[in-house]
C-alpha cells in the first residue's frame, strides 16, 4: 500500500505529509511531523491524552485516520499558545498545580480550552463532564478543575 | 536470641556461630548487605562497626522502598 | 496490526460500487470510533476502509413537512444533541447521543455507526427501536427499508448484504401525548459500556391518565438490543400506575437473557432491567405530560 | 495546614511554579515515546496468550524472513538470571516456562511499529498448556498446579520440603496473643479480600537503546531510578556499568511500576544485533498484562479489645498474591498493618504466594493499603460494638513517641495522634451527614518514607544564580521542592536556583524516586551540598576581609564577619568569589538509609448508596496526612488528592478480571475502571505538620500514605449507609446489590 500526500493546515501553518491509509493522525503528526505534544495513552480512544481540535471539534487523533484529515483544519497542544505568550489555560495550570506528571496535560489543556470556545461560564459539574473523556492518574482532578475555573476569570480575548 | 558482642560485627559473627545458615544473610565481607536493614535501639546503623552498647536490642530488617 | 486501504467516496453510488467490489473486507468508515480500532487489532478484518463522511445523504439531518425526522447515518451525535428542534421534539434521541462516550468520541460517533458495530450494549439502539426508527438502506440492487429491531442478528452481526450500506435513520413523527426516554447503567459515570440500557416511548389518552400503547426496547441483556413487545402490551389501554409499569418492567425481565462478564452479572442485569424500564418509563410519561 | 511547630522559613512553604511547567503546559516535554534517533527501529515483544504453559519450541524463521525485519531475540540471547536480581531475566523473556498470560517471549526490531507487530505475530512458539493457579488461598493448598518446581517455602524453621507456590511464611509475635486475648472483653474478627491492580499511570513503558559496536550502550527511557535501571541492564546482559549511560527522560506517571525495568535489556540486544537504535514502546494491553501490578490479598484478622475501650491484641494470617515470582509483600503487610496503634499482644502469619499472573511490584505503599482494609474496618467494627467515637477509640489506642513501632522497634515522632485530632477537630467531622442511604467513614493509614542514597552537585554562576544538578527523575514536582530547600538553605530566592535533572554519566549515584524518597533524601543531599558551598565560599571571603575563614558566617542568607564589622548578601558574595580561583561548586552525598519514621494518612469520607442499583457516590472526602515541613504545599496537596483518588478507584471498581483461563478480560482503560472527573468530587486536604527530627527542615515523604486509608474508610462508609459490612474489593454495583440484597 503506497503512502498518500494529506494536505492541512496544521496550527495555522499550510502544511503537507505522506501517510499510509492505515495510519492514525497521532502517529502521523508524532512520526511523521514530530509533534510529540499529542501522547499515545491507551490508542483506543479511552483516555483523552491524543486530544487535537479537527475542524473546530474535539476529538481523539488514535480513532482518527491521517488520510481523513485532508483539507481539514487541526490545532494540536503545539498550537495552543500564541508565540511566547502562554494561553490562560497553560499559565492557570502552572498557577493551580495543576499537574504532576504532565503526561495528561497536553490532553486537558486541548479538551479544556474547546470547552472555554464553546461553553466559556460552565460550572463545576460542566466543566467535569467536558473532561471526562480524559484520563489523569496522579492529581484527582481536583486542581486541573481549579486551573479550569482560574482560567475562565480571564477576559475572553485573551483566550 | 541473644548474642555477645561490643560491635555490629561482633554480635552478627555471634549470631552465625549460633544459626550457621545465617552466614552472609545479614553481612558479608564488605559490610551489611544492600538488601538488609539494621537498628541498634532506635537507630539504624549504617557501619558494621557500629558499637553495640551493653543490653540494647539490635534488629535485622529487609530492606524497602515503596511506589 | 494490519494495514487496510482508504477511500472517500462522494456519493452514494460510488460508496456502493466499492463496498460490492470489496464484499465484506471492505468497512465503511463514519466515525471510526469502533471500526478504526477493530481493524487496527486485527478484530474485523478490514482491506478497505469506505469514509462516508464526504456524502452529503449521510451527513444531513432533515425535518420533514409530516413531521419526521432523517438523520443521515453518519451525523455525529454532537450535531444531533446541538439540533434545537431534535431537543424539542425528539429528547429521548438526545439521551442517547449525549451518553455515547466523552465529548472526543460525540463529535465523531453517529447513530449509524453505533447501529452497524451492532453491539448488544449499543446506547441509541433501544431509543431508535423505541420510537419506530426505520434503516434506510441501499445496494447494488437499489434501496430498501428495515425496522431497527429488525437489524441487528448477532454481536457485531446485521442484515446488510454484500454492497449494502445503512444511508439513513428515518424517524416518524411522535403522536400527540406522546414522550420517550433513554437510561443506562454504568459502573463509573463515564467511558464505560453499559451494564443494562432501556428506552421508553409511550403514547397517552387526551388527559394523560391512561396508557395508549408503548414501544419498549432493552440493551446488553441479550446477543442483540431488544424490541420487547410485551412490555409495550402490558402497558396499553391500563392507567398510569406502579402496578401497570411493574407489569411493563417484569415482560421486560422476562424477555432479558443477560450473560456473566466483567462488565455485570447475570441476577445484576435482570435486576437493572426492572430499575431501568421503570425509570425510562417515569420520564417518558413526564415528557408526554410536557 | 496545622503545624505543631516549624522555624520561619523563606521559601519553604511557598507555592513557586515549577521549573519544568512550561514545556508540560506546552507539549515540549520528552517523555519515553518522545524519543527519535536518526535511523531508528521499531522493537515489538511477542507475548504468551496462555497463563501457564511450557514453552517447548519457539521458531523465529518466518519472522526473520519478513522484509523490514532486522533482528529477533529469545531468552537463549538474554542468559540466565543474575544472582543479584532473581527471576529478573526469566520475567523479561520467558525461558522454559510461560507463567502468565502477556509473559514476554520474544522480541523483534523493524523498519516500521507494523512491520514488527506482523512480524511478532509471525514468530511460532509451541506450547504445553498447563492448568493455572489463580486465587491466592487456593494456589496454597497441597495439589494445586506448581508454577516452579524448585521452590520450597522459606519458613522460620528452615526451608520447606515438598514443592509449593508458597515463597515464605513469615510469624511475627509481639508479646503473648492468647493471654492478650483472655483479656479482652471484646473482639472482632473478618477476613477480608482485595483483587489485583494496576498503578494506572498514562505513560505506558518505552525504552530506546543503541549499542555502539565499542561496546557503549545508551539508554534512553522512562523510568522512576535511572541509576538502578543502570544497575539492573548491567546484571542482566553482564554488561560493565561504566559502559552504559542511562538518560533518563521526563516520566508520565510511576507509582512503583516503573522501576524494574521490561524493555531496556531487550531494546538494548535488538539494538546489539541490528547495530541501529531500537525503540520498544508498550501498548496499554502490554502494560496491563506484561508489567507489574500490585498483590491481590487475602486477609483473615481478629481485634481484642477491653471495654474500655483498649486494644489488648491482634491476630492476622494474611495472603499476598507475588504474581509469577517471588516477592515480599505480605512481609510488609506486617509491618504495616498495626503501625497505628499500640497493642501489645500480636501475632501475625504473612504468605508470600506465587499465582499464575504478572510479577506484581510495588505500588504507592505496597500491601498497606490492603491491610488497612482490613483493620479499619476491625477498628470501625469495634467502635460500634463498644458504643464508642471511632476517632476517639483510635486516639485512645494511637502510637507515640516509643510505641514499638512498625519494624519493633520505637516510633520516633509519628504523627497519627495529631492526625486523627485534626480529623476531629475538622468541619467535615462535625458537619451532620443527613439523609437515607449516606454513610461517613474514616480510616488511617502508614507508609514508610525511606531515605537511601542521594547525590547533587551546585554550581554557582557569574550573576550569583545557582545550578543544582541532580539524578532523582521528577515525577511529580521534585525540581521544585528540591530547588526550594537549595533556596531556603542559601538564602536566596526560589528563581535563583536552576535545576536540572541529568543522565547516570554526569552525578554521583541516585536511587529510584520511590519510596516517597526524593524530597527527603535527595533533600538532605543537597542541604549539605548547600552547607559544603557556602564553606567554600566563606574560605574565599575571609582574605577579602582580612579575617580567617572562622571568622566569618552564614546567617539568613548573609555572610558577616564574627564582629558583624563586614557584611554580604549570598549573591553578592558569590559575585565576589565566583571569579576568584577555580569554578566555584560543592556537591553533597547521602545515605539517608532506611528507616525514617515515615507518614500517617488518615481520611474522612460521606458516601451516598443507591439501593436500586448499588452504586456508590463519593459526596465528600477530607484527606489528612503528616508532611512533616510542607516544603512546596500545593505539590503535598496534590499527592493527597492523587492518593485519594487512586484509593476510591480501588475501592469501588478497580480489578483484575480474569477469567477461568488466566485471561485479564478487562485490560484496557475502557474496562478497568480508573476514576474518571465525574466519578469524585473535590478532594479537601488538611495538611499535618509534625517535623521530621531526622531531615534538616523536619520533611516527610509524602508520596505513598494517601493511598492507604481511602479503602476501609468508603468500606466504612458503605456498612453505615446499608448496615452491610464489605469484606471484597472492589465494592462496585454488582457487589453492593449482592451483599444487600434483602437487607
Amino acid at each position: 500500500m503506497a503512502k498518500r500526500i494529506v494536505s492541512a493546515t496544521i496550527n495555522g501553518e499550510p502544511m503537507e505529509f505522506a501517510a499510509e491509509p492505515y495510519e492514525t493522525l497521532l502517529e502521523a503528526l508524532r512520526n511523521d511531523l514530530g509533534l510529540t505534544g499529542s501522547k499515545e495513552g491507551c490508542g483506543n480512544g479511552n483516555c483523552g491524552a491524543c486530544n487535537v481540535m479537527l475542524n473546530g471539534a474535539l476529538v481523539n487523533s488514535c480513532c482518527v485516520l491521517a488520510l481523513e484529515a485532508n483539507g481539514a483544519n487541526i490545532t494540536t497542544i503545539e498550537g495552543v499558545a500564541q508565540g511566547d505568550h502562554l494561553h490562560p489555560l497553560q499559565q492557570a495550570f502552572l498557577e493551580e498545580a495543576a499537574l504532576q506528571c504532565g503526561i495528561c496535560t497536553p490532553g486537558f489543556i486541548v479538551a479544556a480550552k474547546a470547552l472555554l470556545d464553546n461553553e466559556p461560564d460552565a460550572d463545576e459539574a460542566r466543566i467535569r463532564h467536558w473532561l471526562a473523556g480524559n484520563l489523569c492518574r496522579c492529581t484527582g482532578y481536583d486542581k486541573i478543575i481549579r486551573a479550569v475555573q482560574l482560567a475562565q476569570k480571564q477576559p475572553a480575548g485573551s483566550r | 536470641m541473644d548474642a555477645a558482642g561490643s560491635t555490629l560485627r561482633e554480635v552478627i559473627a555471634d549470631v552465625v556461630r549460633q544459626q550457621p545458615a545465617l552466614e552472609n544473610r545479614i553481612a558479608d565481607a564488605a559490610g551489611i548487605l544492600p538488601e538488609i536493614m539494621i537498628a541498634i535501639g532506635e537507630n539504624e546503623a549504617k557501619e558494621i562497626d557500629a558499637p553495640v552498647p551493653e543490653g540494647a536490642h539490635v534488629w535485622v530488617l529487609p530492606a524497602l522502598a515503596g511506589g | 496490526m494490519q494495514a487496510f486501504d482508504y477511500v472517500a467516496p462522494s456519493s452514494v453510488q460510488e460508496a456502493v460500487a466499492v463496498l460490492a467490489k470489496h464484499g465484506p473486507a471492505a468497512r465503511v468508515l463514519a466515525g471510526g470510533t469502533d471500526i478504526i480500532i477493530q481493524a487496527r487489532e486485527g478484530r474485523r478484518d478490514v482491506a478497505v476502509m469506505v469514509d462516508v463522511k464526504g456524502i452529503a445523504e449521510l451527513t444531513q439531518i432533515t425535518h420533514n413537512g409530516d413531521g419526521s425526522l432523517r438523520i443521515g447515518a453518519a451525523t455525529p451525535c454532537a450535531r444531533i444533541y446541538s439540533d434545537p428542534v431534535i431537543k424539542q421534539r425528539f429528547p429521548a434521541i438526545v439521551d442517547s447521543a449525549s451518553l455515547i462516550g466523552g465529548i472526543q468520541i460525540q463529535s465523531r460517533a453517529s447513530l449509524g455507526g453505533n447501529l452497524c458495530n451492532s453491539g448488544p450494549a449499543g446506547d441509541s439502539i433501544p431509543t431508535m427501536i423505541a420510537l419506530g426508527a426505520v434503516c434506510e438502506i441501499t445496494g447494488p440492487g437499489g434501496s430498501r427499508t428495515v425496522k431497527v429491531e429488525d437489524f441487528c442478528t448477532a454481536p457485531g452481526r446485521n442484515v446488510l448484504q454484500n454492497g449494502e450500506m445503512l444511508v439513513s435513520l428515518l424517524f416518524p413523527a411522535p403522536s400527540g401525548n406522546s414522550g420517550a426516554a433513554f437510561e443506562r447503567f454504568i459502573p463509573r459515570n463515564e467511558m464505560d459500556i453499559a451494564v443494562a440500557n432501556a428506552a421508553s416511548n409511550v403514547t397517552l389518552s387526551a388527559d394523560g391518565q391512561t396508557f395508549q400503547s408503548a414501544r419498549i426496547a432493552i440493551g446488553a441483556v441479550a446477543p442483540t438490543p431488544l424490541y420487547v413487545e410485551a412490555a409495550g402490551a402490558a402497558l396499553a389501554g391500563q392507567p398510569v400506575n406502579d402496578a401497570t409499569i411493574a407489569r411493563a418492567c417484569e415482560a421486560a425481565q422476562a424477555a432479558a437473557s443477560p450473560i456473566n462478564d466483567m462488565r455485570g452479572t447475570i441476577e445484576q442485569r435482570k435486576h437493572l432491567v426492572g430499575v431501568l424500564v421503570r425509570r425510562t418509563i417515569n420520564k417518558a410519561v413526564q415528557r408526554a405530560r410536557g | 495546614m496545622v503545624t505543631t511547630s516549624k522555624p520561619a522559613y523563606k521559601v519553604i512553604g511557598t507555592r513557586p511554579i515549577r521549573p519544568d511547567g512550561i514545556d508540560k503546559v506546552t507539549g515540549r516535554a520528552v517523555y519515553g515515546a518522545d524519543v527519535r534517533q536518526p535511523g531508528m527501529l521499531y522493537g515489538r515483544i511477542k507475548r504468551s496468550p496462555h497463563a501457564h504453559a511450557i514453552i517447548k519450541s519457539i521458531n523465529t524463521a518466518k519472522a526473520e524472513a519478513l522484509p523490514g525485519v532486522r533482528a529477533v531475540v529469545t531468552s537463549k540471547d538474554l542468559g540466565p538470571d543474575p544472582a543479584a536480581l532473581p527471576d529478573a531475566s526469566k520475567n523479561i523473556l520467558a525461558g522454559d516456562k510461560a507463567l502468565y498470560r502477556g509473559h514476554a517471549i520474544a522480541a523483534v526490531a523493524a523498519t516500521s511499529d507494523l512491520i514488527a507487530r506482523q512480524a511478532a505475530d509471525l514468530i511460532e512458539v509451541e506450547y504445553e498448556v498447563l492448568e493455572p493457579a489463580l486465587d491466592v488461598r487456593e494456589a496454597m493448598l497441597p495439589g494445586a498446579p506448581i508454577l516452579h518446581p524448585n521452590m520450597r517455602t522459606r519458613t522460620p524453621a528452615g526451608p520447606g520440603q515438598e514443592p509449593s507456590n508458597i515463597v515464605a511464611h513469615a510469624a511475627v509475635v509481639f508479646g503473648d496473643v492468647e493471654k492478650g486475648f483472655a483479656e479482652c472483653d471484646v473482639i472482632v474478627e473478618g477476613e477480608f479480600k482485595t483483587k489485583m491492580v494496576h498503578q494506572g499511570y498514562i505513560e505506558p513503558q518505552s525504552a530506546t537503546a543503541m549499542w555502539n559496536p565499542d561496546g557503549q550502550l545508551t539508554i534512553w527511557t522512562c523510568t522512576q531510578g535511572s541509576f538502578p535501571a543502570r544497575q539492573s541492564v548491567s546484571q542482566i546482559l553482564g554488561h560493565p556499568v561504566s559502559k552504559i549511560k542511562v538518560i533518563p527522560t521526563e516520566i508520565g506517571g510511576g507509582f512503583g511500576g516503573k522501576i524494574s525495568v521490561y524493555l531496556e535489556p531487550v531494546a538494548a540486544l535488538l539494538s546489539k544485533k541490528s547495530g541501529k537504535p531500537v525503540k520498544m514502546t508498550m501498548d496499554r494491553v502490554d502494560v496491563f498484562e506484561g508489567t507489574g501490578p500490585t498483590p491481590g490479598t487475602s486477609i483473615k484478622a481478629k481485634l481484642g479489645a477491653t471495654k474500655d475501650g483498649k486494644f489488648r491484641a491482634f491476630q492476622a494470617d494474611m495472603a499476598y498474591e507475588n504474581g509469577a515470582f517471588a516477592g515480599s509483600a505480605a512481609n510488609y503487610a506486617t509491618m504495616c498493618i498495626t503501625a497505628a496503634y499500640d497493642i501489645e499482644h500480636v501475632k501475625m502469619d504473612a504468605y508470600d504466594v506465587v499465582v499464575n499472573k504478572p510479577r506484581t511490584q510495588d505500588y504507592r505503599a505496597p500491601s498497606s493499603p490492603a491491610a488497612a482494609f482490613a483493620m479499619e474496618q476491625l477498628v470501625d467494627e469495634m467502635a460500634e460494638k463498644l458504643g464508642m467515637d471511632v476517632e476517639e477509640l483510635r486516639l485512645a489506642n494511637t502510637c507515640r513517641p516509643g510505641t514499638r513501632g512498625p519494624m519493633g522497634m520505637p516510633h520516633q515522632a509519628p504523627g497519627h495522634e495529631e492526625c486523627v485530632k485534626q480529623a476531629l477537630a475538622s468541619e467535615h467531622y462535625r458537619s451532620p451527614l443527613e439523609g437515607p442511604n449516606k454513610g461517613r467513614g474514616t480510616a488511617s493509614g502508614f507508609w514508610f518514607n525511606v531515605g537511601l542514597r542521594s547525590s547533587v552537585s551546585v554550581t554557582v554562576m557569574p550573576d550569583g544564580t545557582v545550578s543544582l544538578i541532580e539524578g532523582s527523575t521528577d515525577i511529580g514536582g521534585t525540581r521544585a521542592s528540591l530547588a526550594m530547600q537549595l533556596a531556603e538553605t542559601l538564602g536566596i530566592a526560589y528563581e535563583d536556583v536552576k535545576p536540572s535533572v541529568v543522565d547516570t554519566d554526569s552525578v554521583g549515584y541516585n536511587d529510584v524516586t520511590a519510596g516517597s524518597r526524593v524530597t527527603f533524601g535527595t533533600g538532605m543531599a543537597v542541604h549539605e551540598a548547600g552547607k559544603n558551598l557556602i564553606k567554600e565560599m566563606a574560605t574565599r571571603l575571609a582574605p577579602t576581609w582580612q579575617v580567617q575563614p572562622d571568622e566569618v558566617e552564614f546567617e539568613g542568607g548573609t555572610f558577616k564577619t564574627k564582629d558583624g564589622a563586614k557584611s554580604m548578601s549570598f549573591k553578592e558574595a558569590a559575585q565576589a568569589t565566583v571569579g576568584r580561583g577555580p569554578g566555584l561548586t560543592a556537591s553533597g552525598s547521602v545515605n539517608a538509609g532506611f528507616l525514617q519514621g515515615g507518614g500517617f494518612a488518615h481520611a474522612i469520607v460521606d458516601v451516598e448508596v443507591d439501593p436500586e442499583t448499588g452504586k456508590v457516590t463519593i459526596l465528600r472526602y477530607t484527606a489528612i496526612q503528616d508532611a512533616g515541613t510542607a516544603v512546596h504545599p500545593s505539590y503535598v496537596e496534590g499527592q493527597m488528592q492523587g492518593g485519594a483518588v487512586q484509593g476510591i478507584g480501588w475501592a469501588l471498581n478497580e480489578e483484575y478480571y480474569y477469567d477461568e483461563t488466566g485471561r485479564m478480560a478487562n485490560a484496557s482503560y475502557l474496562d478497568y475502571r480508573i476514576p474518571t472527573t465525574l466519578d469524585v468530587p473535590m478532594i479537601d486536604t488538611i495538611i499535618v505538620e509534625v517535623p521530621n527530627p531526622l531531615h534538616p527542615f523536619g520533611v516527610r515523604g509524602v508520596g505513598e500514605p494517601g493511598i492507604v486509608p481511602p479503602l476501609a474508610a468508603i468500606a466504612n462508609a458503605v456498612a453505615h449507609a446499608t448496615g452491610v459490612r464489605q469484606h471484597q474489593l472492589p465494592m462496585n454495583p454488582a457487589r453492593i446489590l449482592e451483599t444487600t440484597k434483602g437487607k
